[in-house]
Parts: structure tokens; C-alpha cells; sequence
């Protein structure tokens, strides 16, 4: 037996997952609620969040000897000073403290993750037994090398070298094809999860009847011009 | 100290002295206390980012209040979303996000609304190809049928009309699909590069809007 | 939109409203969920390979199964997680659950209840502790699997329901990642499946059979070549191929079908748009 | 992905050396060498030696697409995605997209365009907000400014419903998305489309390009967005930075070219790169 609150919500989800739905029809009331809805449950679930790490991550270590953490929680607190214009410009010192803590993390990492490791990656071996393989794995450096060089930027090539950032292009067409066509199938396989829930057997019927409502709604809403079609 | 000082160049220096230090204590050995230190630094940031997501919420606060009191078009949804916002905060003081009542509003108001709109990426992506795949240049022409191999090649009926599709499908994946976005991370990795160099240096002036 | 008269039908098959193609999509993706619409599918070798792994698992012995769905990833998962399930209390193999996921035992225990009511009157003779047990969630990710699986009674001594270990009869001869016949890995976009294979696989040589969403199918394929994992289930697809090779057609042979007519809409789409496109073309050129 | 494929750098041991950890020093060797070439050519530019640009054919669109929406009298809308600044993987494409936000809120403020600015990331919202207000501010039109809507702190994913419907609502006229996508890319640019809008798009996170790619007028792909700032720049100085970028290209492509040559004659140096 599913207990009332859970069955209340339940319901609640079906109705706001048909009226999310009718936001391919354009901009209208019906979608706005359901917009509106979720704007406030957003906003308030990461605004909570944020509170709870302020206490987690901030707070917490100083209560517990680290006090030098309460240097993060004054920096925090000058993000507030923007409120007036006059001390606004206090905020760019926390702001600073962001980016280079981003960027020192994000430049250490991605001269492995996304540069040597790539590398390592696409030197290759072309003399194994498997002759597909050897040509498969030709095939990957060459498609490789020449994508890198498309975005070359200093330099432009000229004669015949033009067809070296010309197959680069190619490739990276080929590869945005790829994960269009491949990606297609998760976002249907997201809609099928979604109908998925509506057809549970506890809540069919009620689904039914919220479909009808809210084409109801829009039907009369197009109708009298109160809703406008584009 | 005169205004341009403290205003627009410490900030500058505050940005370069955090960045050289997180970046030097990653590679060279350092006491284990130093080294905990770049570490804290990025909670910092965190916990930054969390005061400005405070600070964002009550200018959504003061958006919405501002249309409810001049009575702007549509000012009747700011009251839904104020409601939702309260609620959604008032659940988080009294029984954490890990309360009852604050995980029944993430698991039957937030849930049901993103899921949704994330699948509704289906129905845009389907209207984008109808839109745009043409087989106008030879360009679109490349990516329009690798597309349309990769239909196919999760497509049971696809299969079966053109069984060869399954393996065809496998080696865009693994070749051409890999060399591209192999060659394009490389690229990515040297623009971050590139971009934070001229951050930390203070050479990219708009990111402190100085 | 008036100007109708002059407008051939090239011209409208290249300008249907957005909201047409969108209603054929949702058509296409819901309608098979409600009607049964049984279409052809071709069983790859993948799936072939999984299945009879678990038709070779002996009866009584035991396996350990890992369990990460969540409410995105059930959908896909769901249906192969409780086809899983019949199989092994068909075969009466006895199985160990254990989750890294706060939110995924309950997936599990639904998956056991629907199995069990599959299986109708063999269900029926199931017991909690003979036939499985639920360990519930483990915390701390590799370091709580690692050690979970050196010892499981140091980790833990009382079940989900806060039952005995030594109570349960499933779990007498087991406490190790080397006690298991095989592990089973039920993986969300999670990517725990390299914890398994480096920890259990990896230590123990205890062979794994995994399952995962369909978008992540492809980073597996290679160990199953290097033979780190002896089966692999991609998505929804790969469920309904199960569900073909254990003759019984359910909701994801139903989600399979609701995708192959999705692929039917977009190719429709791209193909019409085309002749349209090509159509004008030519005119012009005139 | 890649991070399934390989083991993290630090577990490879090859001997110890004092001073830098191990398994580092080729990451610090290219991070340094890069870097260098980026500051070598910053100093040639000072001295007025500038490299060579390859034309970039979005960079001309921006005055297109904002002078058109002057024209029809609707929005322009910049749309930063959702790379948070906490998250340092995220955050450098978002800072990419600051200087094309300042150079748009200065055309906006010049052809009197209406700007609206979206965004769920916090950090990032302090950062726009005193970039477009400064913008307005140095224009002289501090009163089309408004300081509750030209730029929004919408927080999660209620701004993405949020801009789906209010682009919608406003027919907007001009929309620029860029910054680090990931579901949104599609969303923002296909209703875009149908909106009307003339759309400007880029992202760094491979596998969403394909989607601005398609549904945009005008693509920026992977690093051109990093590119941008340099580009859009009044000072010529940024421009060594790709320079020193394109250096980093040529090194990757001859150890690439020259490790499967050496492979070939029995040298394995993959080992060496992870020292």
C-alpha cells in the first residue's frame, strides 16, 4: 500500500509532467505554471544547499580547530557588499580567489586528461598481426592529427597542404554526425522513461485525466484568442 | 594607496598568487600541510560560490517583488514562484535536505519538471534535423549521413534491413568519432591553457570587469 | 499560412509545422508502451554471451549482485535487473545484493517482488535468506566495496532488515569477493563498473557479468574484449534481447519497439525534408 | 571518458626525484614550455610583431545579429550555460564567454538593443553583472540598464524553462549561447530558431557542438570559443596567446607523428609521458 503523501506526489508529478510537455506547443499559461513552479523548487533546493555547505564546508572546520577557514567565510561575505554600489567593488577579491583556484585546478588537469593522455592514446602501433588493425589504427592518427590541425590559428596553409585542415574538418563533421545520431537514441530513451511513469498502473487513469484537462484548457485558451497561436 | 590600487590591480594579484600556488603545489613536492592547503583553496572557492548563490537568490527575490508590486503582465506566476521558493526553504530549516518533507518537494516538484525537460530534447533534436540536415553542401552531406548510419545502427528494423549497420556503427564510434573529439580536446585543453594563462598573468581584464 | 493555393506539395512535406513532428514523435515513442506493437529483433552476440553465463551458473551456488539504479536510470535498467532475477530463482542460484547508491536499494527489492511474481507458484517456495539476501547500501564508493569485499562481516554484521548475518543461510560460506561464483553489476550512469573490475575482477579473478545504459555501453565494450567482464548489457535494447532469448516479451521488448518507430519518425523527417529541399533546388535551377 | 581508459598519471611510478612528484614532470615540462611560447609571443606583440589570424567568420556576426534585433525592436538574449565556477573543469569555458559578453552588452548599449541575460551560475552572475552594467555605464545609457532583469540569477534548471518559454514569450531577435552546455545546447537553440532569432553558438563540451552546430546560423567549435577573447580584444597583446596555443598543437601532432615512428622501430615512448 503506498502511503497518501507518496500517492499525493505522485499524482502531482504526472500532472507537471504533461503540463511540461505542453511547452512544445509555445509559450502558455499552462507551461508558465509549471515553469514558475520550478523556477521556486530550483532556486529554493539550491539556495537550501548552498546554507548547508556554507555550514558543511565553512563553518564546520572552524568550530572544529581549522580557523583559518573562517577566511573563506569572510570572503563569502563580501560577495554581499554588491548590494550597495559604493563597496561594490569589494566582491572582486572572493571572485579572484575563485578563478585562480579554478584555473590552477583546471590548468594541472587538463595538461594530463586532456592533452598528454590524448596523446599517449593516439600513438599507435601499425605492425600487428591483424592487418584491420593496423590500418584502423593509421586511419585514427591520421584523422587525429589532421582535426588537431584544423584549429590552427597563426597559420594559413596554402596549395596543396589546404587539404590537410580540410580532412580535419571532414573528420569533425563525421565525428558531430556520430554523436548526433548516437545521442538520439538516449534523449527517445528519456522520453520512453517518461511515458514509462505516467503508465505506471497506479496513476494511468489519472493521467488520462489530467490530459484531457489541460488539452481542455488549451483547446478553450486557442479558441477564444486568449492564448496566442504562433 | 590610491583607488585604482585596491580596486582593480590587488585583485589582479590576489588572482595570480592563488593560481601559481594551486599549479606549483600539484607539482612539486611540497610539505603534506602545503599541499592540503591548495586544497582548501578550491573548498573556498566552493564555499564562495555559495554565498553568491545567497546572494543571486534574493536578487530573484527582489525581480519577482518588483513585478508583483508594479503589477507587471503575468505578475500572478511571481506569487507561485515565491510560494515554491518559501516553501522549498522553510522545508530545508526545519528538517535539513535530508528532511522528509524537503526531499518529497526535490522528488515530486523538481524531479518530474527537469526530467521532462531534459527529455524534451528528443522532440527539439527530431524538429533541428528536419530543420537543418539538408543535403545542401558537401559538408552537411558528411554529417547527415553519418547521422543517418547511426540511426540505423541502434535502429532494430535498421538492423535487420541492413544487417552490415551494427558493425558500420561501431567503427564511426571508434574511429572517426574518436579522432575528431580527440583532435578537438587537445584543442580545448590548449585554449584553457591559453585562457588561464592570460587570467592568472591579469591579461584577460574582463573577468574582473576592470 | 494562407497562401496555400500556391503552395505545392513539395513545399508543404518541407515545411511541416514543428508541432505535427513533434506529435508523430510522441505518437511514435508512447504509442508501442500502451499497444503491444511486437517487432523483429536480431539478438546480438553480446547479449547471447550474458545469457548463457547465467544459464551456466550451477544450482546453489551464489552470486553477488551490485546494485545502482536510481529513478533516471530504471527505465533502461529495471526490466533486465528483474529479468536477472527470474533467471536466477528459476535455476535456484542463490544471490547477494549490495548497493553504492543510497537511493538504490529499494530498485532492488521491487525488482525481487516482480520477479517473484512472475514466477508465480516456484515464487512462492522463495525464501528471504535461503534464496537472497539484501546487504543495502555500502557507503564510501571504492574504498567501501574494497572492503566490503575483503571481509563483509567486518564491514557490516546485520543485513538491510537488521537481520544476523550468521543468521542467513545464503551467507554461510560467504565473506569474501572470492566466495562468489560470479558478480553481477547493475550500473546507472554511475560508472562504478571499473570498482568492480579493479576490486573484484581484479583481485579475486571472480568472473562479472555487466549491465549498463545505453550511453555508456560503448566504454565497456573493450573489457569485455580484454575478457574482464564476461557479459554486457547496453540500455533498454539489450534488456529486450534478453527478454527474446527467455521468451518472455515485456516492457522492454515494448521500449524497444517505441524507439525502432522513432527512428522510423526522424528518418521520415530527414527524407521528406530532403525531397523537398532537392525539389526546390531543382526548380530553381530552371 | 577518458578517465576509464587510463590510470591517473601519479600511478606510474619511474624513479623519484626530490624535487617534483613523480609522474608529473612531462605534464610540468609541456605545461611549462606552452606557457612560455604564450609569453614569448605576448612579448613580440608588444613590440607590434603580431601573428597572423585566420579570418574567424563568426566574429563579423556579432554587430549582424544585434543590429538586427535593433531593427525589429525584440531582445537580444546571451545565454552563459551551466559551467559553474566551482567546478574547475567547467568554469574556463564560462570565462571564455566573459569578452563576448562585454563586447555584446556594448553593442546592445550603442544600438539601444535590449540585452537580457539569464543564468543559473552564482559566481558567474556577479561577474556579468558588473561587466554589462559597466558597459551601459561607460556608454552613457546607465538608465537602460536595469538592475532587476538585464541580468538574472535564475537558480538550477528552472532557467532553462525559465529562457525556453521567455524567449518564446518576448519573440526574441538575437540569441548568443556560449559557454559550457550540456542539454541545454538543443533546448536554447533550436526554440531560438523557431523564435525568429539570428543565433550565435559555441561550446567546448564535445559531444553538445554537434547541436549549436546544426540549429545556429553562425558555430563556434571547441577551442574557438577560447579563441574569441583574443579575437574580440582591442588589445593586441591576447592575440600571442594563440599563437602559443598553436605551438601547443604542432608539439602534440609531432609527438604523436614522431611516437608511432619510433613505435615502429621498437622504442615505446608512452612510458616516458607518464613520468
Amino acid at each position: 500500500m503506498i502511503d497518501p503523501l507518496t500517492f499525493a506526489g505522485m499524482l502531482i508529478a504526472a500532472a507537471l509532467t504533461l503540463m511540461t510537455y505542453s511547452m512544445l506547443l509555445g509559450d502558455q499559461p499552462v507551461a508558465q505554471t509549471a515553469e514558475n513552479i520550478l523556477v521556486g523548487a530550483t532556486t529554493g533546493y539550491e539556495a537550501w544547499l548552498a546554507i548547508e555547505f556554507i555550514q558543511r564546508a565553512g563553518w564546520a572546520p572552524v568550530a572544529t580547530g581549522k580557523t583559518y577557514f573562517v577566511i573563506s567565510l569572510i570572503l563569502g561575505f563580501m560577495m554581499f557588499f554588491r548590494l550597495h554600489r559604493s563597496t561594490a567593488w569589494l566582491y572582486k577579491y572572493p571572485t579572484a580567489v575563485v578563478l585562480g583556484a579554478g584555473f590552477g585546478v583546471a590548468m594541472r588537469a587538463a595538461i594530463f586528461s586532456q592533452f598528454l593522455d590524448q596523446i599517449r592514446g593516439t600513438i599507435l602501433p601499425l605492425t600487428t598481426p591483424d592487418a584491420m588493425t593496423n590500418i584502423n589504427n593509421l586511419l585514427m592518427i591520421i584523422l587525429t592529427v589532421t582535426a588537431t590541425v584544423y584549429f590552427i590559428f597563426s597559420h594559413e596553409f596554402k596549395g596543396p597542404l589546404t587539404g590537410i585542415p580540410r580532412l580535419g574538418r571532414y573528420t569533425l563533421l563525421a565525428a558531430f554526425g556520430a554523436a548526433f545520431g548516437s545521442t538520439i537514441q538516449f534523449r527517445y530513451e528519456l522520453v520512453v522513461g517518461r511515458g514509462l511513469f505516467l503508465l505506471r498502473p497506479e496513476i494511468v487513469s489519472y493521467s488520462v485525466f489530467f490530459l484531457i484537462l489541460i488539452l481542455a484548457a488549451l483547446a478553450i485558451g486557442y479558441k477564444t484568442k486568449k492564448i496566442t497561436w504562433y | 594607496m590610491s583607488e585604482n590600487v585596491y580596486k582593480n590591480q590587488l585583485p589582479f594579484a590576489v588572482l595570480f598568487i592563488v593560481g601559481v600556488f594551486v599549479i606549483l603545489t600539484y607539482f612539486f613536492q611540497v610539505p603534506p600541510e602545503i599541499s592540503a592547503m591548495a586544497g582548501d583553496l578550491t573548498t573556498f572557492g566552493a564555499v564562495i560560490a555559495s554565498f553568491g548563490i545567497l546572494l543571486g537568490t534574493l536578487a530573484l527575490v527582489r525581480y519577482h517583488v518588483v513585478l508583483m508590486y508594479r503589477k507587471k503582465k503575468n505578475w500572478q506566476f511571481s506569487i507561485l514562484t515565491m510560494i515554491v521558493l518559501a516553501a522549498t526553504l522553510l522545508t530545508g530549516l526545519i528538517g535539513s535536505s535530508r528532511g522528509k518533507d524537503f526531499l518529497w518537494i526535490y522528488n515530486y516538484l523538481n524531479i518530474p519538471i527537469n526530467a521532462t525537460l531534459y527529455s524534451t530534447t528528443a522532440f527539439f533534436i527530431t524538429s533541428a534535423a528536419y530543420r537543418t540536415f539538408k543535403l545542401r553542401t558537401f559538408d552537411s552531406a558528411i554529417m547527415m549521413t553519418v547521422a543517418v548510419l547511426m540511426i540505423l545502427s541502434w535502429m532494430t528494423l535498421g538492423n535487420l534491413a541492413f544487417p552490415a549497420t551494427i558493425e558500420i556503427g561501431d567503427w564511426i564510434l571508434k574511429i572517426p568519432n574518436s579522432a575528431g573529439f580527440r583532435g578537438m580536446t587537445i584543442g580545448v585543453a590548449l585554449g584553457l591553457l591559453g585562457i588561464g594563462t592570460r587570467a592568472i598573468l591579469g591579461r584577460y581584464r574582463e573577468v574582473l570587469t576592470a | 499560412m494562407r497562401m496555400s493555393e500556391k503552395k505545392t506539395l513539395m513545399d508543404l512535406i518541407g515545411d511541416i509545422d514543428r508541432r505535427v513532428v513533434f506529435g508523430f514523435l510522441f505518437l511514435a515513442l508512447v504509442g508501442p508502451l500502451i499497444i503491444s506493437i511486437p517487432l523483429p529483433l536480431p539478438v546480438t552476440g553480446f547479449v547471447k554471451q550474458y545469457h548463457e553465463f547465467l544459464e551456466s551458473i550451477p544450482a546453489g551456488a551464489v552470486v553477488g549482485f551490485d546494485v545502482e539504479l536510481t529513478g533516471a536510470t530504471d527505465p533502461q535498467l529495471g526490466p533486465d535487473l528483474t529479468l536477472v532475477f527470474i533467471q536466477l530463482f528459476r535455476r535456484d542460484v542463490k544471490s547477494v545484493i549490495w548497493c553504492m547508491t543510497a537511493e538504490s536499494p529499494v530498485f532492488a527489492t521491487n525488482a525481487i517482488n516482480n520477479a517473484l511474481k512472475t514466477l508465480g507458484e516456484k515464487g512462492a517456495t522463495k525464501k528471504y535468506g535461503v534464496d537472497w539476501v539484501e546487504l543495502g547500501y555500502i557507503a564510501g564508493t571504492e574504498t567501501g566495496l574494497t572492503a566490503l569485499m575483503t571481509g563483509i562481516r567486518q564491514v557490516i554484521s546485520k543485513d538491510m532488515y537488521g537481520k544476523a548475518l550468521d543468521d542467513l543461510p545464503a551467507m554461510k560460506n560467504v565473506n569474501t569477493g572470492k566466495d562468489f561464483y560470479a558478480v553481477i553489476w547493475h550500473s546507472g550512469s554511475a560508472g562504478s563498473v571499473p570498482y568492480g573490475i579493479r576490486q573484484i575482477n581484479g583481485r579475486f579473478g571472480t568472473p562479472m557479468l555487466v549491465a549498463v545504459t545505453s550511453n555508456e555501453f560503448p566504454l565497456y565494450v573493450t573489457y569485455l574484449a580484454a575478457g574482464q567482464i564476461r557479459g554486457l548489457i547496453g540500455g533498454a535494447r539489450g534488456a529486450a534481447e534478453h527478454e527474446t532469448l527467455m521468451k518472455t516479451a515485456g516492457l522492454a521488448t515494448a521500449q524497444t519497439s517505441a524507439l525502432a518507430l522513432g527512428g522510423v519518425v526522424i528518418l521520415a523527417m530527414l527524407l521528406l525534408g530532403n525531397i523537398s529541399y532537392l525539389d526546390k533546388r531543382r526548380r530553381q535551377r530552371k | 571518458m577518458q578517465s576509464v581508459k587510463y590510470a591517473s598519471p601519479s600511478k606510474y611510478q619511474f624513479g623519484r626525484l626530490g624535487l617534483i612528484v613523480s609522474g608529473r614532470i612531462v605534464g610540468l615540462l609541456s605545461l611549462v614550455l606552452i606557457i612560455a611560447m604564450m609569453l614569448w609571443y605576448m612579448e613580440k606583440g608588444k613590440r607590434g610583431k603580431l601573428p597572423r589570424l585566420r579570418k574567424l567568420a563568426v566574429i563579423d556576426a556579432f554587430p549582424e545579429v544585434v543590429g538586427r534585433a535593433t531593427e525589429m525592436g525584440r531582445p537580444v538574449y546571451y545565454l552563459l550555460g551551466e559551467g559553474r565556477m566551482d567546478r574547475p573543469m567547467d568554469m574556463p569555458a564560462t570565462v571564455a564567454s566573459f569578452a563576448p559578453l562585454q563586447y555584446v552588452a556594448e553593442l546592445c548599449a550603442k544600438y539601444d538593443a535590449k540585452l537580457h541575460v539569464p543564468t543559473e551560475l552564482a559566481v558567474a552572475y556577479d561577474i556579468s553583472y558588473e561587466l554589462v552594467r559597466s558597459a551601459y555605464l561607460k556608454a552613457g545609457k546607465i538608465d537602460k540598464f536595469d538592475p532587476t532583469y538585464t541580468v538574472l540569477y535564475v537558480g538550477g534548471y528552472g532557467q532553462t524553462y525559465y529562457v525556453l518559454n521567455s524567449m518564446w514569450r518576448e519573440r526574441v531577435a538575437g540569441t548568443f549561447i556560449i559557454g559550457s552546455l550540456y542539454h541545454q545546447a538543443i533546448l536554447f537553440a533550436e526554440v531560438g530558431a523557431r523564435a525568429g532569432a539570428l543565433q550565435i553558438g559555441g561550446t567546448d563540451t564535445t559531444h553538445n557542438i554537434p547541436f549549436l552546430v546544426s540549429a545556429c546560423d553562425y558555430g563556434i567549435i571547441g577551442e574557438e570559443i577560447y579563441a574569441l577573447s583574443a579575437y574580440l580584444s582591442k588589445d593586441p597583446i591576447p592575440t600571442g596567446q594563440l599563437a602559443g596555443q598553436d605551438i601547443g598543437k604542432i608539439l602534440a601532432v609531432i609527438l604523436i607523428l614522431g611516437g608511432t615512428l619510433l613505435l615502429l622501430a621498437g622504442f615505446d615512448i608512452r612510458r616516458l609521458l607518464t613520468m
